[in-house]
């Protein structure tokens, strides 16, 4: 029954933080968005792998996920260091409609 | 650490077990809105860091000990002090946040929630092929948890990719950022905190490190753990390894350790191929330089470029 | 059975008090001060409550070092946020 | 050849390569060209092994699959390494000119972004694919911001969120597939697969996904500005070569999954955004003001091309040849072309297009880069994209479609309008104002050397075609 509980859980951030990812336009808006993304993706794993008959989870599912997660750090710093480049070379904390010149 | 698991497979709390998953389910909903949507910025941040916890603790009701640790670790404690680091730097903006109108995105991400749930709602019941295969061969890998032994040994070339993203990460950040390594001056107040918590804590890394092979724990949360150890020696003044080959040694050890010895294991057999009775010691070896790695590369993604002499900025 | 569930109920009222304590009093380093406090007793309570149910002596020494950690680590952070409110010179009733 | 077991060696190389030249930075440009000739050689190894004994696949760890992760090599793979291979290298020789200081971190993310490819088209497993693809995402962003103008960082940051958006969509069907069939192998689950609702939705995630990452219209708004703002040999290996992993991930998936004979609707809607594709990308190089953002957006167009051949994948051969083939020639093509235009920002600093009169006289070969790259562009013999162009036509006519046919001839004549807009400047006799800043010579050469490549790709149809028949 908990599997149920959580799967709902993890599709239900991946609708919120698809649509905020989409709405918002401040750099660090849309990295909790994506952070927020990604746990909802690993939620539905782990709520579907802890179906398992072992005494603990599914352990493919939680390898998957502990990988997940370690990607999902590194991307985010990367995203932040980029952010905060960007705030300091054109002191916006959102993407300029650049042109082409 | 077992009475805690037993007391998460609901023999404590019997029917109580679903209030509390419904409670905790309703927990996560709730903050995720006030972390996308919260006006104030700082707010949010501050939200993210409790709501991965409160992330952590569904995997513990969700049996999966290995990933609760690592989400606490990484994903709620790193991860939030990444943006709080970064949001300090940048300032906390004063007007609420300009939603932009995305009329087809968001009705795209909707159908697609639609479809995502109707999918999940059809699936056919849980299949345990892979689970029961993982069971039969866990013997033949060396370690007695089969989380490790699927992360180290049977899909061991995806954890080594893995350690490379990390890596990779890193350069990322180094060429991106242009911040020296700036550090607060360091309080007294710190330092004797630091120097009360640093011999326990590196008992608890290494023994995360250790009890891998028998137990939830491994490399990516004992490594983080010491990341986490090593960002407070940092800000409490301690600037032995801040720059230079060795740091870069350090960093690049967790992908060092793989290659070698999955090229080694290479003359007897195939690449990352463990005979049985060297599996335990190589896994141990690989897992040892990955914690090492793992935690220098989360410290040093926290503290910024090191301006090291010999190497001019890109 | 019940003496560990008497301790882990009395431990509750305090965590209510830190809370009712964060959100109600006027300036940081009073709101700070009730919530370390309270917290850490409640916390206390509880973890004293659940090493008498634990059972083997390791597992309570675990416990235990856990109330101990977060004691160091609570007292810590006071402590820093405290210094940087007091030198950032915002007077004790300000502070966000 | 021999026993050697190469395939394992084409990952590992560039990935010990760019861990060296971490660990080694002032030696960075030594250690990346060793490391680029180690992995030709892997490559080349490869490449002759899979065309005398046929497909590989190794088991990593000695664990079959479903267990562990096993490598897959067949001819589409040795196209893909031997297209990365033709790219890399004139890029990596082009940028030992190109960026002064030598402990450059360029030395390190190119490698890891050789490695990420590399490890993309030999992995025949769907999560190693994943986590592959992240590997090649963070290397090309972080590599797009290594200018550290606002403009590039701000064309990165959005290349990055486009890139996890589409990586988040292909791993959510990667857990549903593995949820339902409880294996993450390639060949097993084109095995096992069925048509029910959580397989579809899976694969619409996984699809929308790699759309996302391969910039197809509608979903290209990321990509002219991450190739346009990056720099040159950058510019070359971002489009060249990294939209072409997720495009083959697509492609992979594609054949896997659906055998010959059922086409699913699905490859008309391809059909059409490349269609789409084709005529706004081109449309938009017409209009554009600046040079790299002119062949930026012509990337654009031509990867509307290998989405006219889904729909017709059903005609077999033909239209997978030529899918394939728009993608080899297009890599090398479009590579000179990026090198050709970073000579000429290097010579005259900018690259607006109404200043670019009398190129002929300062860069020849620069010019004579632009000409050979124009003409595989546009597909007239005896380019590689001739050959590509002519595949998709007989595909076409064989199954009566004759609409991709028609899309495709209106391709063409926008491409020769974008080309001609280059070179009628390129080839004026005016004099220059400004006095042009000297351009090393290997810079040029390099150019003109994948240009030449690109046209000789026509000539050697046959053999490589005879490569991609091995495994189907």
């Amino acid at each position: 029954m908990s599997t149920l509980v959580f799967l709902l859980v993890g599709v239900g951030l991946v609708v919120m933080s698809l649509h905020a990812l989409f709405v918002h336009t401040h750099l660090l808006r849309q990295v909790l968005a994506i952070n927020v993304l990604g746990t909802g993706v690993f939620m539905v794993f782990i709520a579907w792998g802890s179906q398992s008959p072992t005494p603990h989870a599914d352990p493919v599912a939680q390898a998957l996920v502990i990988t997940g997660i370690v990607v999902a750090v590194s991307a985010t710093a990367l995203a932040l260091a980029l952010a905060l480049r960007i705030k300091q070379t054109t002191g916006r904390a959102t993407l300029s409609e650049e042109t082409e010149e | 650490m077992d009475w805690v698991l037993e007391a998460s497979a609901l023999s404590l709390f019997g029917p109580m077990g679903l209030a509390l998953d419904l409670l905790l389910a309703a927990g996560l909903l709730w903050l995720a809105w006030r972390v996308l949507y919260s006006p104030d910025l700082f707010l949010s941040v501050v939200l993210f860091i409790s709501f991965g916890l409160l992330v952590s603790l569904a995997y513990l009701r969700l049996r999966a000990p290995d990933v609760a640790m690592a989400e606490a670790a990484i994903g709620a404690a790193l991860t939030g002090t990444l943006l709080l680091y970064t949001l300090r730097h940048m300032g906390v903006p004063i007007e609420p946040p300009r939603l932009a109108q995305h009329r087809l995105l968001t009705g795209l991400a909707l159908l697609m929630s639609a479809g995502l749930g109707w999918a999940i709602l059809t699936m056919p019941g849980f299949s345990d092929g892979l689970v029961v295969q993982v069971t039969q061969h866990l013997p033949q890998s060396g370690v007695e948890h089969p989380v490790t032994a699927v992360l180290l040994n049977f899909r061991a070339y995806d954890t080594m990719l893995e350690v490379a993203v990390l890596l990779l990460a890193l350069v990322g950040v180094w060429a991106v950022s242009s911040t020296e390594l700036r550090l607060p001056a360091p309080s007294a107040v710190l330092r004797g905190m630091v120097s009360v918590l640093l011999p326990p804590g590196l008992l608890v890394g290494g023994y995360l490190l250790w009890v891998g092979a028998y137990q939830p724990g491994g490399a990516f949360q004992g490594g983080a753990v010491l990341g986490g150890l090593l960002v407070l020696l940092f800000l409490a003044g301690w600037r032995a390894l801040a720059a230079g080959w060795l740091l870069r040694l350090a960093l690049g050890a967790g992908l060092l350790a793989f290659l070698a010895v999955g090229v080694l294991a290479m003359a007897g057999g195939s690449l990352l191929e463990y005979r049985l009775e060297a599996a335990k010691n190589l896994i141990l070896f690989i897992e040892f330089f990955v914690a090492l790695s793992v935690a220098a590369t989360l410290a040093m993604l926290l503290l910024g470029r090191p301006g090291s002499a010999g190497e001019q900025q890109p | 059975m019940s003496l560990e569930l008497a301790l882990i109920l009395l431990g509750m009222p305090f965590f209510l008090a830190g809370t009712v304590g964060l959100l109600r009093f006027p300036d940081l380093l009073s709101r700070e001060h009730a919530v370390t406090k309270a917290d850490n007793l409640g916390l206390g309570l509880v973890v004293l409550g659940l090493m008498l149910g634990a059972e083997s002596v390791l597992l309570a020494v675990k416990l235990f070092l856990i109330w101990i950690a977060v004691l160091v680590a609570s007292a810590t952070v006071a402590q820093l946020i405290a210094h940087t409110v007091i030198d950032a010179g915002s007077e004790t009733g300000g502070g966000s | 050849m021999s026993e050697l077991p190469w395939i394992v060696w084409v990952v590992l190389t560039p990935l010990a390569g760019a861990l060296l030249a971490f660990l080694w930075p002032a030696q960075g440009v030594r250690v990346a060209l060793l490391a680029g000739l180690g992995t030709g050689v892997a490559v080349l190894g490869l490449s002759l092994q899979l065309a005398q004994l046929g497909a590989q696949r190794y088991a990593v760890g000695a664990w079959d699959p479903p267990l562990g992760i096993s490598l897959y090599a067949d001819g589409l793979t040795a196209v893909m390494l031997l297209m990365t291979l033709l790219v890399f290298a004139p890029t990596l020789v082009y940028a030992r000119a190109y960026f002064k200081q030598t402990a450059h971190l360029f030395w390190s993310l190119g490698l890891f972004l050789w490695a990420a490819l590399n490890a993309l088209f030999l992995s025949g497993d769907v999560f190693n694919l994943y986590v592959t693809l992240e590997l090649l995402g963070l290397s090309a962003v972080a590599l797009t911001a290594l200018g550290g103008q606002s403009q590039a960082l701000v064309a990165a940051y959005r290349y990055l969120l486009a890139s996890l958006l589409g990586s988040l969509s292909y791993l959510l069907g990667v857990g549903l597939l593995y949820a339902e069939y409880a294996t993450l192998d390639l060949q097993t689950l084109g095995q096992v697969i069925g048509l029910d609702p959580a397989s579809a939705v899976a694969l619409a995630l996984m699809a929308t996904g790699m759309l996302l990452k391969t910039a197809l219209f509608p979903l290209h708004f990321w990509l002219p500005p991450a190739h346009a703002s990056a720099a040159a040999p950058v510019s070359a290996l971002l489009s060249g070569l990294v939209v072409k992993g997720s495009l083959y991930l697509l492609l992979r998936l594609w054949l896997e999954f659906f055998p010959e004979t059922t086409v699913p609707a699905s490859s008309l809607i391809l059909g059409l955004l490349g269609a789409g594709a084709v005529v706004w990308g081109s449309w938009q190089a017409i209009r554009a003001r600046r040079l790299k953002f002119l062949v930026a957006y012509s990337t654009v167009a031509q990867l509307g091309y290998p989405f006219l051949a889904f729909p017709l994948l059903a005609a077999g051969w033909d239209a997978l040849a030529a899918l394939v083939y728009f993608m080899l020639s297009h890599a090398a093509a479009k590579a000179a072309m990026f090198l050709a235009a970073g000579s000429v920002l290097r010579a005259f600093g900018q690259d607006r297009l109404a200043e670019l009169h009398g190129l002929l006289r300062v860069l020849p070969l620069s010019v004579a880069a632009f000409i050979l790259a124009g003409i595989s562009l546009i597909g007239l013999p005896p380019s590689g994209g001739f050959v590509a162009k002519w595949l998709l036509l007989e595909a076409a006519f064989a199954t009566g479609q004759w609409g991709w046919a028609l899309v495709t001839l209106l391709g063409t004549l926008l491409a020769a309008g974008y080309v001609f807009r280059i070179l009628t400047r390129a080839l004026e006799d005016t004099t220059l104002s400004d006095r042009p800043s000297p351009v090393p010579r290997s810079m040029e050469l390099t150019a003109l050397l994948l240009a030449v490549a690109s046209l000789l790709l026509g000539l050697v149809a046959l053999p490589v075609l005879g490569l991609l028949e091995v495994g189907r």
